[in-house]
């Protein structure tokens, strides 16, 4: 970002006649407005998305009516019915903490849409700790969760935020085990000299590297589902058993920051996986065919999609069951393959 | 807060929380409550509670004509009013001595059976909203619908069918009604194993059914546990095959029963199962039923405009998809009942709730009362 | 190390039963969808269908036989014998013998189970094909198919006496025609007179208000 | 970044932690004292990343928020009544806590200002994770042992005292 200013600055006459300051101000502003609107414009596709998809894998239609073709303003149409509606806070509820609960949420996922480089270099902060970062900025948004569950003061916002707080705080780790295979083979944590690393071809992705970072990317996929509350592993939110878990009592533009903070973080998870495992903006091929951006959204777009088409197919898992998946089968997994991948690079320095 | 000596490390104290669920929530099947005691996630006790879709059924039947009572029938078990309507007409036909002809008998069976399949569709698909998968739900109704598009053909409405008669039934099957049957169990079978791949014998699903809610025979029985919550236990029983009505006696069909292959017999997934293969049994019957189906009438030629059975009382009882739907009919020689009971399968199945889901998580409470498989219209008449 | 068999085997199952769970819903992905566009397309109703209930009044005979079928006691029927009156006759012939100034049915009540339609013997009391019963006034769910009787006898009386004042009229002016021309033929024989013009008016009052008229009736 | 900018960062970061730590101290109400612990760990971690520890900043953020925080708050709504909002904290004593408090910023404050600490011009940021990483396993591979040791022997210690309690 600070090569952009600079050279912007260096550029334009008017904003040499300001203090540079100003400049780094009005660019944090401004980057940070382009974050929160390429957020909300994934949540809104990926809402979208999800409807259609959800429909064919139903023999349904979906969303047809509203824009004319495709249904394509029902989403936007929705959120500002959201943000319409009447705000409302249950009597018995913790005022303060129930109205900052989804900012926390939000705020949390909206931090690491700022790491995520969608193309070579095409990063709003280029971080050196850049997958560090988003893991541990997205654990953030548990606190959110947690804090809505408890100021609701309703049992099944509690449990819902409960079941939450143990949830991700449970699968944190085989996502980061998972992670750090590549970056032992990557040699950095900086997300753009991963995805650098990962050019000239689809042999050189970093899923298809070594037997155990395949493996470490299914773990990741699985691990990366539990810890956004996708089905099967929704129970944060299971709506068959707590209603709507964390979220019940919630309405309007707040239940809307919840919502948004859930459908950016399946971009923010797919994203990740994308950067890491299937080489980021570069096309399969050695030599790059369209630009970075489009590789890399498509990559992510995909994932995303194999996310709903898993949602709309499976069961959820008990709460006990969720545990034992994540302590017993993926942690364990997920250490093996760590050591798998040290041995390898032990075996085979260079490669 | 003064520490008591005979405490040990590991003795913690916990307070138990009472959570209320229902009437209104998603995965009571209506306007069931729950009082749960939990302790954490797991659940303490269960007390069920009732009574709020109650519409007094057995007091309005003394007062409408015999007929009369049969679109109330539809209203009890609103998913399997065929099979409701079925039992009804029986009781009043044997108070009043009446045959029925052989065609209406077959009429019969095709509706019944063919409302079993609709309902053990809902039961898939509810079940499996209630394990967290929400396609079943939708692909059930989707192929419910092909159902409900014949009802409506033979007798004009969708869920409240009113199509049973005392002495017949209130229209014929057309030809094209019975070539619609026939196009749906060619659909229809097919479909059978694509639930089974989708849900069936999916792992999380196993996970989440087998082993869970186990009732053990000697229990089902005691509790007095009927249909498909009984044959998950292992009993074959079915009234179909030991007390035959109507024409049942004339089919070739087997007696699905749990066994217990993925987890204990009478667990969560014996239950569901028993559902699904029973409607392969129920599509076997209606093949046999369309290939026999002989001419004739569909009402009885002799039956009275004015129904007034003899004096007396009587109990029937049907298999409906959900367990034994009893009808005990007292009849006063007057133009409408005297007194109508009925023993209501879910009722009874409801009761086993408390007994089995000491102990387990929330969220096999839900599997339990999802594999239970209740309709609240019926529990509370 | 059964255990560890089955470690290991849960976790294929797993896998294994996901993806076959996946080509299911992949494969219906690309079937056709069975939605129905509702309000644009509609589902063609078969002939037995049970909508809304409908009378047509001109055959009703009042035999009240429907009001007693009916489980819910939603048909209100007043019939009034006038001594030998006639009311005419129903399309197939029978003859109507009293007068019927309410024939009310509470849709709201109304639980269509079509017990009423199957007694009526003239077959004037139907189940409609409408099913879209939701109204902005639960007033409008009650619907009276009576003719106002008093309404039609007046129309009766005015019409008959017009067709009376009309005959008079036109007795008069056949007279005067007769008389003018009479004494047109005996002025000049030649030359023809105009004939005179019939009066348009229909003599008999066809006047039968729709049979679904609506009052805002409390009831 | 000019120094007044930094400055800035530094005290808005600062009142950050304070005014939350004060909160934490203060609140009457313990969920309070809970989440504003959020914003503490917050703004020490975007201390450290004004000192170019961007490391050490997301390890503050991932641990103490994810986890440390994660477990206060469970420990907080598991063990008291959770059904009602009514978890007080009362403060006693506040003469000799006073006394104590003063006295020992008093120390602190001779301590930091009598310390002669030595002063370096911050150079521009690199990167410190690998720094890091060497000196764990070289210099100060005995100190993360132990706490590996440590660690360890609380996590079996947890794990029985759980399945003890599930097995009663």
């Amino acid at each position: 970002m600070k090569e952009w200013v600079d050279g912007l600055v260096e550029g334009s006459s008017l904003l040499q006649s300001l203090p540079i300051e100003v400049s780094y101000f009005l660019a944090m502003v401004f980057f940070s407005l382009v974050a929160v609107g390429w957020m909300a414009i994934c949540a809104l596709f990926f809402v979208w998305l999800e409807r259609k998809v959800s429909a064919r894998i139903q023999s349904r239609l979906g969303p047809v009516y509203v824009g004319g073709r495709f249904g394509w303003a029902q989403t936007p149409a929705d959120a500002l019915k959201l943000l319409m509606k009447e705000d409302l806070v249950p009597e018995s509820a913790d005022r303060l903490l129930f109205n900052i609960a989804p900012a926390i949420a939000f705020m949390a996922t909206l931090l690491t849409f700022v790491a995520i480089p969608i193309g070579n270099g095409l990063v709003i902060a280029d971080l050196d700790i850049g997958i560090f970062f988003i893991l541990a900025v997205s654990s953030l948004g548990v606190i959110g969760i947690i804090m809505g569950g408890w100021a609701s003061n309703s049992k099944w916002s509690l449990y819902g935020g409960m079941r939450a707080a143990s949830q991700i705080v449970s699968y944190e780790i085989p996502v980061a085990l998972s992670l750090i295979g590549v970056v032992m083979i990557a040699g950095t944590l900086n997300l753009v000299e991963i995805g650098r690393g990962q050019a000239g071809g689809i042999w050189n992705w970093y899923l298809f590297k070594s037997p155990f970072l395949f493996a470490a990317g299914i773990v990741y996929f699985i691990a990366a589902l539990a810890e956004v509350n996708r089905t099967p592993f929704d129970l944060p939110e299971a709506e068959s058993e707590l209603v709507s878990g964390y979220n019940t009592e919630y309405s309007g533009m707040k239940f809307a920051f919840f919502f948004l903070a859930e459908f950016a973080n399946l971009f923010v998870i797919s994203a990740v996986a994308v950067v890491m495992f299937l080489g980021a903006w570069n096309s399969f091929l050695p030599w790059q065919i369209l630009p970075g951006p489009i590789w890399f959204l498509g990559k992510v777009f995909f994932l995303v999609l194999v996310i709903m088409w898993l949602r709309w197919t499976l069961p959820r898992l008990r709460v006990d069951q969720l545990m034992h998946t994540c302590w017993k089968v993926l942690i364990p997994i997920s250490m093996v393959l760590l050591i798998g991948v040290g041995v390898q690079m032990w075996l085979f320095p260079g490669n | 807060m003064p520490i008591d000596p005979t405490t040990r490390p590991g003795d913690f104290r916990t307070e138990e929380m009472i959570l209320n669920m229902g009437p209104q929530h998603p995965s009571t099947h209506g306007v069931l409550r729950l009082e749960v005691t939990t302790d954490g996630e797991v659940v303490a006790a269960v007390r069920p509670f009732m009574g709020y879709l109650h519409r007094c059924f057995e007091k309005h039947s003394e007062h409408v004509s015999w007929t009369g009572v049969i679109p109330y029938t539809d209203r009890m078990d609103y998913l399997a009013a065929m099979n409701n309507n079925h039992g009804y007409v029986i009781a009043v036909e044997r108070l009043l001595g009446l045959e029925v002809p052989e065609r209406a008998e077959y009429i019969r069976v095709i509706m019944a059976e063919l409302n079993r399949i609709a309902s053990h569709l809902v039961a898939f698909g509810t079940f499996g909203n209630d394990i967290g998968a929400v396609t079943p739900l939708v692909w059930s109704f989707r192929d419910r619908e092909l159902i409900l598009d014949i009802f409506e053909k033979a007798c004009g409405a969708r869920l409240t069918y009113n199509y049973y008669r005392i002495g017949g039934m209130s229209g014929d099957l057309t030809p094209d009604m019975l070539e619609d049957v026939r196009k749906f169990l060619d659909y229809f079978e097919p479909r059978l194993k694509e639930y089974d791949d989708l849900l069936s014998y999916n792992k999380i699903f196993l996970e989440r059914c087998a082993g869970v809610g186990v009732i053990p025979l000697n229990m089902a029985v005691n509790y007095g546990l009927t249909g498909p919550a009984l044959r998950g236990s292992g009993m074959r029983w079915d009234l179909r095959r030991d007390d035959p009505y109507s024409i049942y006696d004339r089919f070739d069909f087997d007696i699905p029963v749990g066994e217990g292959r993925k987890g204990e017999i009478g667990d969560c997934w014996d239950r569901y199962m028993v559902r699904m293969w029973e409607m392969a049994e129920s599509v076997k019957i209606l093949r046999q039923c369309l290939a026999q189906i002989p001419e004739g009438e569909y009402m009885h030629p002799k039956t009275p405009k004015s129904i007034k059975p003899p004096k007396g009382e009587i109990y029937v009882r049907v298999e409906n998809p959900r367990g034994e739907l009893g009808y005990y009919l007292i009849s006063e020689g007057k133009t409408s009942p005297f007194r109508v009971k009925v023993r209501s399968c879910c009722f009874t199945n409801l009761a086993v709730t408390p007994a089995i889901s000491q102990g387990v998580m929330i969220a096999d409470l839900v599997a339990i009362i999802g594999s239970l498989d209740i309709v609240l219209g019926e529990i509370d008449r | 190390m059964s255990a560890v068999k089955k470690y290991f085997s849960d976790i294929y199952n797993s896998m294994a039963t996901v993806l076959v769970g996946m080509a299911t819903t992949g494969r219906t992905a690309f079937r056709k969808p069975v939605t129905l566009e509702y309000p644009d397309v509609r589902w063609e109703l078969p002939e037995r269908y049970r909508g809304i209930l409908h009378n047509r009044i001109e055959d009703c005979i009042g035999c009240l036989a429907c009001a007693r079928a009916c489980p819910v006691n939603c048909i209100h029927i007043d019939i009034v014998k006038r001594g030998k009156e006639e009311y005419g006759v129903t399309s197939d012939g029978t003859k109507i013998t009293q007068w019927i100034p309410r024939f009310d049915i509470d849709m709201s009540l109304c639980m269509v189970c079509g017990l009423c339609t199957e007694p009526c013997p003239t077959e004037c009391l139907t189940m409609t094909k409408e099913y879209e019963l939701a109204v902005h006034d639960k007033h409008d769910m009650y619907l009276e198919f009576a003719l106002d009787r008093d309404k039609v006898m007046a129309e009766k009386a005015e019409a008959e006496k017009k067709a009376a004042k009309e005959k008079a009229a036109r007795e008069k002016a056949e007279k005067e025609a007769a008389a003018k021309k009479a004494a047109a033929e005996a002025e000049a024989a030649g030359k023809e007179g105009a004939e005179p013009e019939k009066p348009a008016a229909d003599a008999e009052a066809d006047g039968k208000p729709g049979s679904e008229e609506k009052k805002p009736d409390a009831s | 970044m000019s120094d007044e900018i930094r400055l800035g960062v530094f005290l808005g970061f600062g009142m950050i932690t304070l005014v939350s730590g004060a909160v934490v101290a203060l609140a009457r109400t313990i969920i309070y004292s809970v989440f504003a612990l959020l914003f503490t760990f917050f703004g020490v971690a975007g201390l450290y990343v004004l000192l170019h520890a961007d490391f050490l900043a997301a390890t503050q953020v991932m641990i103490y928020v994810g986890g440390i925080l994660v477990l206060l708050l469970f420990g907080v709504m598991l063990t008291h009544k959770i059904a009602t909002v009514q978890l007080r904290s009362a403060s006693m004593q506040r003469g000799p806590a006073a006394l104590i408090c003063g006295g020992l910023l008093a120390l602190l404050l001779y301590v930091i200002f009598k310390t002669p600490w030595p002063v370096k011009e911050l150079g521009p940021a690199t990167p410190t994770v690998q720094r890091i990483g060497r000196y764990l396993m070289t210099d100060y591979l005995l100190a993360f042992e132990v706490i590996s040791v440590l660690l360890f022997a609380v996590l079996v210690g947890a794990a029985l005292m759980a399945r003890r309690e599930t097995n009663r």
